[in-house]
């Protein structure tokens, strides 16, 4: 059951990257990042229920922490650049 | 095992990496290399190696995503570079660098692939899967070999982290120190206030119990670093220059290589060689509590100084010029 | 399975290197270093897993994974991120004095 | 006491999934930056939360079911944040560049505004 729950987040992994290659502007490729990060940490914890390793909690923990930090890095320093076609 | 699963990783980490090198678009570029990088991690866990997976984690998406960001964001008016290239003729540019390239790979698994026996573990793995509990005291093998066995060449990791910080801050020098106070919007900054003490109290939490669980002095410093560039990006560089000047920042990276090196030095006077452990005066405590692992516990936080300090003083450099340039 | 991720390994190393050959942009070179390294540690990991192995974590429940590979991979990975933090240093001081991000102009700096 | 737990735990994992599935499929589909944005953090965010939820039956120990509580609190924090900070950043960008049905609202006087 795990890894069909592995499987899908996969999937939607690879869905939303297709937003970060066609999105038409900047923007939308912030939100199919934001999202992407989101989907990767639950993949890590998903990950770490089903080969029984709990210290993979912690890699979750601090990758949900960094995509954070880059969101807002992002958002910032987008401000002033072409953000929106 | 999950071969399926393991394959199609593989998959999607080749197709961000096509993505992230054939896409003109530089930001969509900069985020499927970042995804290449969780991938990475993602498959390192698959394959038992959670430590590294922690490491490539952080570093991939703390340390190199937000640099190129930070660069990318400095280079935005200058136009992408198009147009023929000057130094030879495109068309001969093209099609040798891929036929080079696909040689390179043909040859390279052939070379892999002729050594791809039996895999068994050699007699170094042995010692140290079976002695690591009695002769270091700490649980975490990786970080016990890196620790213990091999604290010298430790010590030269932590002088090339030196040098690269001490090359940036020398590069981007110069220009006044910038008191922007142009931060984000006011609920990022009292999101902000809430969330910063819990940041910092696990990216401790991650250096302390480095010998015990994955992580260690580099992964609780970057993240310490980390927290830095938030404060930095979310209040502005003024109320981070105010909070913790730059000075300090050198002062604690130097106090992190002084406390890695007396530490050394504490286990030669005791007449067990540089950074001896267990033969040094440092005893090895109940195995599984926080003072188990003789002076892994006093490395771990020397390097995790000098980490955090050294990254955040990088960051500070570069975004300050960020600062400068949008000021004008 | 191992010859699964050595072919990425290949693969992945010489697309690197396709990508610092052609690519004219700087950022791109950066990006074409990145994926060489990872190329490298992903070889280092894929050479120490064994298939009943468990994580190198001392209370083992079985047979433990090979953990010299580990410890030399996450020097890898320090050392190769304080380059490229070198790398971008550099980007952004040449395109103070250049104005551009091309790297065939940055030939002409000398001295 | 225990099979129940993990029975509940594995509904609410597939129900996560089918979640996140739904709102990357919303970023997929929607026509514009604000519905997708609106869309994918929204459903994401619940998605996220029942996964970490239902997962907790399957941790191994305790601490492990306290390790996914806490990223569930942190989900709860940053994920509005984030989201907040890139429509605001797109909004403060467009200026109503290219929304004529919106009302002429003018944009926000934030502190920080610098235009």
């Amino acid at each position: 059951m795990i890894l069909f729950a592995l499987w899908g987040m996969v999937i939607s992994g690879m869905i939303g990257f297709v937003r970060v290659v066609t999105g038409p502007s900047a923007a939308d490729r912030l939100v199919a990042a934001d999202a992407l990060s989101v989907i990767f940490t639950m993949l890590l914890v998903l990950l770490s229920l089903y080969i029984e390793t709990p210290f993979l909690l912690d890699v979750a923990l601090a990758f949900a922490m960094l995509s954070f930090a880059d969101m807002l890095l992002m958002a910032k320093y987008f401000e002033h650049g072409e953000l929106y076609k | 095992m999950s071969e399926p699963l393991l394959a199609f990783l593989y998959f999607f980490i080749l197709l961000t990496a096509f993505v992230a090198v054939f896409l003109d678009d530089l930001l969509s570029s900069f985020i499927s290399l970042s995804v290449t990088g969780v991938l990475m991690a993602t498959v390192f866990a698959l394959l038992r190696a959670p430590d590294v997976a922690l490491t490539q984690a952080i570093i991939n998406s703390g340390l190199i995503t937000s640099l190129l960001l930070v660069a990318y964001s400095h280079t935005r008016r200058t136009p992408l570079p198009s147009g023929p290239c000057t130094a030879c003729p495109s068309w001969l540019r093209w099609p040798l660098a891929a036929l080079i390239c696909f040689l390179l790979a043909v040859l390279l698994f052939r070379g892999m692939y002729s050594l791809a026996g039996e895999r068994a573990l050699e007699t170094a793995s042995t010692h140290f899967l079976a002695e690591t509990l009695r002769e270091t005291g700490a649980l975490n093998v990786v970080a016990a070999i890196l620790l213990d066995y091999r604290a010298f060449d430790t010590l030269g990791e932590t002088t090339v982290i030196f040098a690269a910080v001490a090359g940036i801050s020398l590069l981007l020098s110069g220009g006044k120190h910038v008191r922007s106070r142009q931060g984000l919007s006011f609920i990022v900054k009292r999101g902000m206030a809430l969330l910063t003490p819990f940041l910092l109290l696990y990216a401790a939490s991650i250096l302390f119990l480095g010998h015990l669980t994955p992580g260690g002095g580099f992964q609780g410093g970057s993240v310490f670093a980390t927290v830095a560039i938030l404060i930095c990006v979310v209040y502005g560089t003024g109320f981070d220059a105010s909070r913790v000047s730059s000075k300090s920042k050198e002062t604690l990276e130097v106090g992190g290589a002084l406390l890695f090196v007396f530490i050394g030095l504490l286990g030669a006077a005791w007449g067990g060689g540089f950074l001896a452990n267990l033969k040094g005066p440092f005893f090895p405590g109940t195995p599984g509590s926080l003072f188990s692992g003789g002076n892994m516990l006093f490395l771990n936080l020397a390097v995790g100084l000098k980490v955090g300090a050294g990254l955040s003083s990088i960051f500070y450099v570069m975004i300050k010029i960020l600062e400068q340039e949008g000021e004008q | 399975m191992i010859i699964m991720s050595f072919a990425t390994v290949a693969i992945l190393f010489s697309l690197g290197l396709f990508t610092i050959l052609v690519q004219r942009n700087a950022f791109k070179t950066v990006i074409g270093l990145t994926l060489m390294e990872s190329a490298v540690l992903l070889l280092f990991i894929s050479w120490a897993y064994i298939p009943e192995g468990w994580a190198p974590i001392l209370p083992l429940k079985g047979s433990g994974v090979d953990p010299l590979p580990h410890a030399l991979t996450l020097t890898a990975i320090v050392i190769g991120a304080c380059d490229l933090a070198l790398a971008f240093a550099f980007i952004m001081k040449l395109n103070g004095f250049e104005k551009t991000v091309d790297v065939d102009s940055f030939r002409r700096l000398k001295g | 006491m225990m099979p129940l737990l993990r029975f509940l735990g594995s509904v609410c994992i597939l129900a996560g999934v089918f979640f996140s599935f739904a709102a990357v499929v919303a970023i997929l589909r929607f026509p514009d930056v604000y519905t997708r944005l609106h869309g994918g953090t929204k459903a994401l965010s619940g998605g996220a939360l029942l996964i970490l939820l239902g997962s907790m039956p399957y941790a191994g120990s305790s601490l492990g079911a306290l390790k996914l509580l806490l990223i569930a609190v942190f989900f709860l924090i940053s994920n509005p944040m984030a989201s907040h900070a890139i429509a605001r950043a797109c909004h403060r960008r467009t200026l109503f560049k290219n929304f004529s049905h919106f009302s002429s609202e003018t944009p926000i006087e934030g502190e920080s505004m610098r235009e």
